[in-house]
């Protein structure tokens, strides 16, 4: 779960971290007399809170001189809509004056199995950028599970991207607040991009942090939220969150239902193949009942870019018998019609067979069969 | 033999009393896997499948000092404390079969785990089997049967379709180990194959991995350094995958550019690693393989 | 530095365990009303809050069964000094009827350098008593620095203190979460005694944190509220703290004042082997100047329980010219005259006696003869 | 030859600016000690009585590659970090000068130091010196000479003052250390007695402890236990210290009834080991027990 600039920065703050005055505008708020309450002086930052990457560049973030500016910036970016999202919130901040933006950003190293610090001084671009244009600049300092990263730590990476004398203190207090919200909002990735490099002291001048969703147990007050970030997800990708599917939308006509991420995704690929184009992603789990089955097979029939809908269930705890029932079920209580191809194999697969051929449907043996039907060639 | 699981491997459920760990506790008795105690907290002194369920692994420990394997079935959310028990009582191999544990609990107990050397497979795995001989695991047993071939495989029902289509070929497997789908787990592709290289009865390998994290260019990486002494094959799931989106898998996710399908395929061809374009032509490239072709 | 009991349940139950309802009076509160307001129901335990040990057998904790006594029991326990002192705040809380009561602490064990759970099924009376009516009935568990301590082993450490069922669950809980308070309230001591055993749940009584001194500058609340704890300390045990001087009043009659925590206990020891009684434990420090023996030699002129003063210091770092000018200083300023007998040694040590030979004071040698002089033997 | 220090040993001085640091820096250069570099954030790039200073412990180690041990001024609230510093970089011996350091954050730098395989000495103490080869720590230089006589002490005058003692009559010492007065500490009495079992210049030890946790005792125990090839004599401060009070010392207390003085007196003595009334007695105890009376 991606969290909006203002939440990641109030986190730090929380944590005593120095961070640029600032009001949080929703929509219908009177802006001139929030900015007049607050006493900031202009110049500001206005910024849209929206989860999508490249923010700025999509034209998410303004920089006014005057407090009607502000007012008028602020009501335009409620209607402009980045990457198809209208912010619901907006961040009107002190502008910092700066002359160096660096990048530093904490993920989980896979093979490392560990925290690790990426940092560069050429900071203000994604790290993407920076990988492919100055690849050498960006350090990988990696951190023990158990120990956490300690402050000498945080000194040698600011050293080795070009901070020092007293801004090196304040990087170093930063950056070990930075690990904290890692370590304690359970994050994937927590990052300030770009971090305002001034002569005296850092400022996180954007600052993200994702929230690993497996943890969300452990974030109740984020965990309520969960929906309301859901904009930047597709509307199908949306409704399937609702129903707790396994469901990314892609831009092909075949509807794709598997069992298994791994098989749903290798049936995706033996379409693409084959010369056709699957339109979605979605894994029925292992071990699906027919009532689970039901629920995907009606949200396929419902999904529009599915012209057709190919089902790939491989039977091992998973039940034929049940996939079978659940396709039947859907079938009979949706109206929506569509062509439906079903490849069935493994346990109780000659029940499952034989309850799909009662509802006048012939299930194949083999997959590639399958899928040169669906593709029709 | 196999690796990593064998007929001398003696089991302990952790979760025995739930749903799952009660259904697979059957299956795998009824494979002959040597499953001598189960754990569930508050439950000790129950049995289940006629299987001696204790309130610690500790005490399950001292009354079956014979057991050196756990399989983990408890929800998510206490799992990470149920590796922390398995390992300190002196377990020597943890499966975790548990799906949405918190990365951060993973990053540790692997840690800790290797720390006092002990293995753990998964979390988010279907276990391991060494067909005829053991099963520690949720796979359906019926598509294995032994032979030469490895697997190691990061999906669940994939390795079963590979297996089965091998079963089919005739072509037996020596072990089947699935590591896996989280992005941070126990033992990696390039760890399971130092087992494999070892193993006698393995002939060939082959590696199912996906989209997302460099494990199998890791993989490549090992085999074109290093060297393996037996043929390799892979198929990788996820070539139509989109960029930033969670296949399913908490893994199986391409990010920050990197863990494409490209990639993958590109390292692991320059390491002589042939890819297969579909799982269904690994039993002829294995068999090719097997036969020196 | 002692949290009083309110102060450590409230940690706990910010924590997310349930604690006994209670509240607390201050005084010149309206207890009756404090008590309607709260919609408690009768019986209540009322309890002095007090940091000293002992407070049960001292009578400062009474069970009432109306809220009339309550009052009344509540208005003479402010009145009521338990070991000299009387109670600033009053706790009355929901008294839980229960069969059993176990001790559960966590301390620190110096040779494991771990932090070590003490448990034992005969609680209710101190650890000390325990181990000796039943020392094999106490339970020591060290954890892990790093790990720190697991669900699963405070299951063990439960079940082997006889918790069993659904109780054990709530062991579980509250242990970890007393660990919890431990680490991040850097304590010295996390105790609960009596720990009540339900047929479901545990409860903790009495709830006690010793926060580590050392650590003050982490918990910033608490160290403002440092001198309202010094209660249990004697008058010039507190006059001391204020001057930030390392002094504990003992019970005889000559005043020590030493440079070094090992010289200055030494001291005493020397004293008392000579037949005399020490009045005090005063340690100027390493590296003293100056002023600060002035404060020191101050401080012991003012002190009534030192008839002598008895100054034994080897200088190292400390230089004994700054100890000399630090003695004549406190003695010019001072209007109280007491006899003083100094052993001076080591660096500047000519310098140093011909300072204090000039204010007519001869100093010793050797530290034997000049305590056989202040005993007067 | 002596234990923990001796001439090979080369010194970086952590808080090397600060006014403790820089004059206990020039003190040890005067005795010989070779302090080859400082260490203080932010002030890489000075000198400091000719000794280079640079920002990181690293950076220092990567310029003086013969750096083996490191000697900690810093204020409390940043000594852990200082510790971690010096052992990742890969020092051998950390000797923390520092007093009143946060409990918790000894007990956890002392467990990794150790899990790194590094000495700590302190925290809270006045370090090592093997009197004619090194000195590293604040005790006073004159009071010492070279010879027979280990020395291990929780206290920093007293030990000075029993230095004094011996070097009065005529008796050097092999080592002297000083191993602090915190309740938590790195090397304690039983580990330093190992050092000094193995160490031939050492011939007898006087161990210097006081009230408050039970160092003495263990040290009782392992010579009871394991035998101790030398003669030890022992003092103990705080005969007339109260129940329940600091003296001065944050270890020196006595809890739970346990860390009395009697305690600690009965146990050495039934292990053989003489324990001095006062520390003056030291000197003849010690004299006797080199001529094997």
């Amino acid at each position: 779960m991606k969290l909006f600039e203002f939440e990641a920065k109030e986190i730090i703050k929380n944590y005593g971290f120095e961070i640029p005055q600032s009001i949080l505008i929703k929509k219908g708020d009177d802006i001139e007399k929030k900015i007049r309450e607050s006493k900031m002086e202009p110049p500001f930052a206005v910024k849209a809170q929206v989860l999508v990457a490249g923010r700025g560049k999509s034209g998410g973030i303004k920089i006014v001189k005057t407090v009607e500016d502000a007012v008028k910036t602020a009501q335009t970016l409620f209607e402009t809509p980045i990457k198809g999202i209208k912010p619901s919130f907006i961040l009107i901040e002190k502008a910092i004056p700066h002359d160096k933006e660096l990048y530093v950003g904490i993920v989980i190293d896979r093979s490392l199995r560990k925290p690790v610090v990426l940092a560069s001084k050429f900071g203000g671009v994604d790290i993407e950028e920076i990988a492919r244009n100055n690849p050498e600049s960006i350090i990988r300092y990696p951190i023990d599970t158990f120990i956490g990263l300690r402050n000498y730590e945080a000194r040698i990476i600011g050293k080795s991207i070009g901070v020092t004398g007293k801004a090196l203190g304040s990087f170093e207090k930063f950056l070990t607040t930075l690990y904290k919200a890692f370590i304690e909002y359970d994050a994937e990735l927590a990052e300030s991009n770009p971090l305002a490099y001034l002569q005296d002291k850092v400022i996180p001048l954007d600052l993200r942090i994702t929230i690993d969703d497996n943890s969300l147990f452990r974030h109740e007050d984020y965990a309520k939220t969960e929906e309301e970030r859901l904009g930047e997800n597709t509307e199908y990708e949306i409704k399937a969150h609702e129903l707790d599917l396994a469901f990314v939308e892609l831009d092909g006509d075949i509807g794709v239902l598997g069992n298994g991420a791994g098989l749903t995704m290798t049936t995706m690929d033996l379409i693409y193949e084959y010369g056709g184009k699957p339109a979605n992603f979605l894994d029925m789990g292992g071990g699906a009942e027919a009532e689970h089955v039901k629920t995907c097979v009606k949200f396929l029939l419902d999904y529009p870019k599915a012209k057709k809908i190919f089902i790939n269930m491989f039977g091992g705890i998973t039940r034929a018998d049940e996939v079978a029932k659940g396709v039947v079920m859907a079938l009979n209580e949706s109206s929506n019609k569509k062509p439906i191809v079903i490849r069935l194999t493994g346990t109780n697969e000659e029940q499952g067979k034989e309850i799909l051929k009662q509802a006048g449907i012939e299930a194949f043996n083999d997959p590639i069969e399958a899928v040169k039907v669906v593709v029709g060639k | 033999m196999g690796i990593l699981v064998d007929k001398n491997t003696k089991v302990i459920v952790q979760g025995i009393t739930g749903n799952e760990g009660s259904f697979h506790t059957k299956l795998m008795l009824d494979y002959g896997t040597k499953v001598v105690a189960g754990v569930t907290p508050g439950k000790g002194g129950m049995k289940v499948h006629n299987v001696p369920v204790y309130d610690t692994v500790s005490e399950a420990v001292k009354e079956h000092p014979d057991a050196n394997t756990s399989i983990i079935f408890v929800p998510a959310k206490f799992a990470a404390d149920a590796v922390y028990e398995s390992v300190d009582a002196g377990l020597k191999l943890v499966v975790v079969i548990t799906e949405h544990i918190p990365v951060h609990d993973s990053l540790e107990f692997i840690n800790y785990a290797k720390s006092k050397g002990v293995n753990v497979i998964g979390p988010n795995c279907p276990g391991a089997i060494t067909p005829g001989e053991s099963k520690v695991g949720i796979m359906p047993a019926n598509v294995f049967m032994p032979g030469p071939v490895g697997i190691a495989s990061r999906s669940g029902t994939l390795t079963y379709e590979v297996s089965y289509a091998l079963t089919r070929a005739g072509i037996g497997q020596s072990t089947v180990v699935g590591i896996g789908g989280d992005p941070v787990i126990g033992l990696t592709f390039t760890e399971v194959m130092e087992y494999y290289e070892k193993d006698n009865q393995t002939k060939a390998l082959i590696i199912v991995g996906e989209i997302g994290g460099d494990a199998e260019e890791r993989a490549a990486k090992m085999v074109e350094e290093k060297g393996f002494t037996k043929p390799v094959i892979a198929f990788i799931a996820g070539r139509t995958a989109p960029e930033g989106k969670r296949m399913g898998h908490a893994g199986a996710i391409i990010m920050l550019g990197s863990g494409t399908y490209k990639d993958k395929v590109e390292k692991l061809e320059s390491a002589g690693i042939k890819v297969a374009k579909t799982p269904f032509e690994l039993p002829k490239l294995v068999s090719d393989a097997l036969k020196g072709k």
